[in-house]
């Protein structure tokens, strides 16, 4: 299986997500630059954290007007996984690849530390490796993570059980506790808690490992149906 | 339009105009005897910052030669934009420390935002990947307003650059003290991951090579002090007044990436940073450096604003910007690397063979200096010294010993003081994992950030108890060295280097050069006997408010290393049933401890007295302890003694307590502030031997299920608190202090 | 030369810890009448080109400078501004 | 009830690099004599009493909203209006 990394300026969490996949789990990935507008050839695709743009105007919408955005929706389009983290799901949302959209925390603070979040949906193939209603441990690092929806985008998420992770104890005053949601098709996945980050036991947690885990086992098994 | 009224050379002489620029008119008359004419006004200007105390450490100079500076480990001294030290593998760290005190005084989040990227550049134009930052910190008592602002902002600042830039910050320390109320300090350090191979030197060399600009345009901005009274020389004073440092950590970021592209190639000859003197001290520093000299063409550097005169560019501080030296007919090969992250890369100049500092501007020659005049020819002066009077009255005191009646209450206000309590509110703003190597977050002693692909990692600490330095320069030097080594030894790494932040007053006052001169003293003494050779550092001078210094302030900033990632080790106790163990001697020494600001709110008496040879031995013994796997936990003991260490091992545990007994004196064996002590908990079937592999350690207690800390002394039992509440106690008391009302 | 002025603000219904924090501050500070207190972002720039400027304007700020989700946004136009 | 519009922008000569990041968007997205791009605050808020607003208005920009080593501000005040 092969990951993409899309490296925008100012993203910085790009090297981490790349290790994440090829060391902790031990796939095939690459970083791209966001200029080369081509997603061929890419089982995956990892958008990263960071400040892409500097976070100017609002986190991720310099970002979401470049031209990779166009080869986004069609892989979105066309089934292919989609990750994004952080910034990378600022990214999706300002891309309108997610709905919704994120405000600054409630107490207008960055936060960075560990938050235990529920997994509310284990049937994505971005979480297939969890238990339902399993809890995790995995860092946030973010002043702008408070996820906000209108009351009939929030009906349709959970109509459509869209939400994936919560928080156990909100941090930073997202609707419903929400800390990640994938679209309706399912293969578009953003959250603003790092996975990438809790992927070695010498980094305090592995629970992100099986994120990774459930892309790489999903993209088998759909290899061997395909085939 | 704006009109410039520069002052001719006449006139800079006849009205001793340089002066205003900060030079004496013994420096000016040797400038005008190294011309063989008078200096222009730009001329002046580029001596004068130079030649100021910020570049030419003319006061210090004679005090930082006292620093060891040598070692195995050490690639490179003091010298360059960063020291190196060598951890093996055919890698190094470059490390080192930079104040930004005065711009966090008038403007704190850009002050400390502009001192983060400061930093950052001086290490990645060494080559080095940023891979963490600190900061060290000090404040008036946040009980005003003004108080509560600068911290709040400064710490935004540094979160809002350091996040953005995407090197975590790792580690760091703060410190309230009445003496920092008008003059904060912001100190921070920077630490990158280099192949040896790939070191880069600030250095102009090859006849003909091309000079480039990179990175942000110029601005008026930081043109200090040195600048005249714009009333008299402009019409419109107001557009030409100095600006505040604006960062703008996303065009760092963007420079980081295409700086460490660029030092990938061999047609890069040089690269350093604008940093303190902007384009007159990089570019004069790489030409001196390669012994050749230097023209450039100020029409052709990026401008920001209209009308800017030779003078303002040569002596503005904006940020973001490098300088680059690159093998002629081989431009494109770099510039095509900053194209693709759209910065901007402008060939301004060349290497030069006549030794000259020349600059051309709008057709004239505005400036044409020998370059090696500004870097080497500054004066160095070696002030007057004179012991203080306070210093003899403490000398002469008895000993300070605090009236306690109620040991656990008092441990409870301990812990509330703002310089003890948890400084969590401050790193929770700071990203302190980004690219996932920070093993030891902010939180326990040293910071620890493992090296990617090697079983290894290196510890990092700052460090510094400047009421000690006050109540004895010498002794407090000591201990601020010894207390960072023990800090990187707790962790379980090897010291292998420091870089100091001297921040002390004004050193015309002969009491102040006194304070300076031995607290270096103390600390070169610290780093021979423990083998932290000084490999860089920064001196910031004239701290002071309405003439009252601060303590004198030189922090000291530490790298080790882990031989193994198994050896890293934190404070914080493991299990229940460990034994607790106290390594060193308790004696009654209060002055300058947290205790004696507590209950008497005034340092006074004698410092805590430091042998160099005890704590050698301590920490080496140990290091090969933890590296042996015999210790679960260690911890150093320093503001407010054995308690506060104590209840700071069980913060942050799984709901674990403790249970001790002592013997001796209460108030002591509690609170004092005793030198070279651990505190470090061992598995009961270890005991033995760690006690037989290490001299003065003695079981003391054991980790209990029950989250209550209990001491008895003497079988009376004098502290018995739950957990919760020193922990609420301790958390809280930053962020309560905050929201009162000022 | 054309300067044009864009006023972003948050919806009507998106909270908004920004303006609390300053109407708390505000309040804390005596100005006990102050209320709704809201932050928007002011964005100026001027047009060399003085073709169909509010065309581009309102087109950057769909594109752009105003995310749909949670901001609306009005802008004025001074012609002719010569500094 | 009385509506105050404050505007804090950035003092000439005082880098914007958000400005400048919007400025560099708004070319790559083809909008090319757009220049000069300021970013700045827009505060609103109402007035429950109308007592001496103006001079509370300029008080408060001074004291808290905005920071006078780098920013200017402006105020406007509309009287009487109702919701
Ligand atoms: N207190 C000090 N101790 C040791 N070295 C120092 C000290 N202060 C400055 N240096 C060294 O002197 C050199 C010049 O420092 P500085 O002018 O601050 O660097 P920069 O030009 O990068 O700001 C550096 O190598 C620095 O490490
Ligand atoms: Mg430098």
């Amino acid at each position: 299986m092969k990951f993409a990394v899309i490296v925008f300026p100012g993203s910085n969490c790009d090297r981490d997500m790349y290790y994440a996949a090829k060391d902790a789990l031990g796939a095939e990935a690459e970083l791209v630059w966001y200029q080369d507008s081509s997603l061929e050839g890419y089982d995956a695709i990892l958008l990263p954290g960071g400040f892409s743009y500097g976070d100017y105007l609002r986190c991720g919408a310099i970002a979401s007007t470049s031209e990779i955005v166009k080869s986004l929706h069609r892989e979105a389009d066309r089934g292919t996984p989609i990750l994004g983290v952080c910034n990378g799901f600022q990214i999706l949302l300002e891309s309108g690849l997610l709905p919704g959209a994120l405000l600054r925390n409630k107490g207008l603070k960055f936060l960075c530390h560990h938050e235990h979040l529920v997994v509310r949906n284990n049937q994505t193939l971005f979480t297939s490796e969890y238990e339902k209603g399993q809890m995790i441990s995995i860092p946030i690092a973010h002043g702008e993570g408070n996820y906000f929806c209108d009351p009939t985008t929030l009906a349709q998420l959970k109509a459509n059980n869209q939400i994936v992770f919560t928080y156990q104890n909100n941090p930073n005053g997202s609707v419903e506790d929400i800390a990640g949601i994938v679209n309706e098709k399912g293969n578009v996945l953003g959250m603003m808690p790092h996975p990438e980050r809790a992927t070695e036991a010498i980094l305090g947690s592995e629970d992100g490992l099986n994120l990774f885990k459930s892309m790489l086992v999903n993209w088998r098994e759909s290899y061997v149906t395909n085939a | 339009m704006l009109q410039t009224l520069e002052v001719s050379p006449e006139t800079i002489e006849r009205e001793k105009h340089y002066r205003e620029m900060g030079l004496s008119d013994q420096e000016y008359q040797s400038i005008v005897g190294i011309l063989g004419r008078r200096p222009n006004f730009t001329e002046t200007g580029i001596f004068s910052v130079m030649w100021s105390e910020h570049c030419s450490y003319k006061t210090s100079k004679p005090l930082l030669r006292k620093f060891p500076t040598e070692g195995q480990q050490v690639i490179q001294g003091p010298g360059e934009g960063a020291g190196i030290v060598d951890i093996g593998d055919g890698q190094a760290v470059a490390f080192k420390i930079e104040s930004h005190n005065h711009p966090s005084a008038v403007e704190p989040y850009q002050g400390a935002a502009t001192g983060v990227g400061g930093i950052i550049r001086d290490i990645f134009s060494m080559g080095a990947r940023p891979i963490a930052s600190l900061n060290s910190l000090r404040f008036g008592p946040l009980t005003t307003g003004r108080v509560k602002y600068l911290f709040d902002e400064v710490v935004h600042g540094i979160a809002g650059y350091g996040n953005c830039v995407g090197v975590p910050t790792v580690g760091g320390e703060i410190q309230f003290d009445a003496c920092y109320e008008g003059n904060p300090l912001v100190n921070a350090m920077c630490v990158g991951l280099i192949d040896q191979k790939d070191i880069q030197k600030g250095i102009a060399a090859g006849l003909g090579n091309t000079v480039l600009y990179v990175g942000s345009k110029t601005g008026r901005d930081g043109i200090h002090g040195a600048t005249f009274a714009s009333e008299d020389l402009t019409e419109d004073s107001e557009s030409k007044r100095s600006n505040v440092q604006v960062g703008d950590p996303f065009m760092e970021k963007l420079l980081i990436e295409a700086c460490l592209e660029a030092i990938k190639s061999d047609a890069l000859v040089g690269m350093q940073d604008m940093g303190a003197a902007g384009l007159t001290s990089s570019a004069s520093e790489m030409a001196s450096k390669a012994g050749m000299g230097m023209e450039m063409n100020l029409d052709l550097i990026p401008q920001r604003e209209a009308n800017m005169t030779a003078y303002e560019m040569m002596l503005s501080e904006s940020q973001e910007r490098m300088l680059l030296v690159v093998e002629k007919g081989r431009e494109h090969e770099i510039t095509s690397i900053f194209e693709k992250y759209q910065l901007e890369a402008v060939a301004v100049g060349q290497v030069t063979d006549d030794k000259q500092f020349r600059l051309l501007h709008q057709g004239k020659v505005v400036c044409d200096i020998p370059v090696d005049s500004l870097a080497e020819d500054a004066p160095v002066y070696n002030k007057p010294s004179q012991i203080p009077a306070y210093y003899e009255k403490f000398q002469a005191m008895p000993a300070y010993y605090p009236k306690v009646t109620n040991h656990g209450e008092l441990l409870e206000q301990l812990l509330a003081q703002p310089t003890i309590a948890s400084k969590e509110y401050v790193y929770d703003q700071y990203d302190s994992m980004v690219q996932a190597n920070t093993v030891v977050a902010p939180g326990s002693d040293a910071a620890v950030v493992r090296i990617r692909g090697y079983d290894k990692a290196i510890a990092i600490t700052t460090d510094c108890n400047a009421r000690y330095i006050y109540l004895d320069p010498e002794m407090g030097g000591k201990i601020a060295v010894a207390e960072a080594a023990r800090n990187i030894i707790a962790s379980g790494a090897k010291p292998l280097a420091l870089t100091d932040g001297l921040n002390f007053g004004n050193p015309d006052k002969p009491e102040n050069f006194w304070q300076m001169e031995k607290s270096v003293e103390g600390m070169a003494a610290a780093s021979l006997a423990l083998n932290t050779p000084v490999i860089s550092g920064n001196v910031s001078l004239y701290n002071e408010s309405n003439g009252q210094s601060i303590f004198p302030t030189p922090i000291v900033g530490m790298v080790g290393l882990h031989q193994s990632t198994k050896d890293i080790t934190t404070s914080h106790f493991k299990a229940s049933g460990d034994v607790i163990i106290l390594i060193g001697e308790t004696k009654p020494e209060f002055g300058g401890s947290e205790l004696q600001n507590l209950l008497e709110k005034q340092y006074y008496g004698k410092a805590p007295s430091i042998d160099l040879a005890i704590e050698q031995k301590h920490q080496n013994q140990l290091l090969s302890a933890i590296q042996k796997g015999l210790v679960k936990s260690a911890h150093d003991l320093s503001e407010g003694g054995l308690a506060v260490a104590l209840a700071e091992s069980l913060f942050s545990t799984k709901q674990l307590g403790a249970d001790v007994q002592l013997t001796g004196d209460a108030t002591t064996m509690l609170f004092s502030e005793s030198q070279s002590r651990f505190l470090i908990t061992v598995a009961p079937a270890d005991k033995k031997r760690v006690l037989a592999e290490i001299e003065d350690a003695a079981p003391i207690g054991t980790v209990t299920e029950t989250a209550d800390l209990k001491i008895t002394i003497n079988d009376n039992m004098l502290i018995s608190k739950p957990m919760t509440v020193l922990e609420s106690r301790w958390k809280g008391a930053i962020p309560c202090l905050l929201k009162s009302k000022a | 030369m054309i300067k044009v002025n864009i006023h972003i603000t948050l919806k009507e219904g998106v909270l908004d810890p920004q303006g609390k924090a300053i109407e708390g501050s505000l309040n804390t500070l005596g100005y006990q009448g102050v209320e709704d207190v809201r932050v928007g972002k002011l964005i100026e720039m001027t047009f060399s080109d003085s073709e169909q400027v509010t065309e581009q304007v309102e087109q950057m700020c769909q594109k752009l400078l105003a995310n749909p989700v949670i901001e609306n946004y009005s802008y004025t136009i001074e012609e002719g501004v010569v500094q």
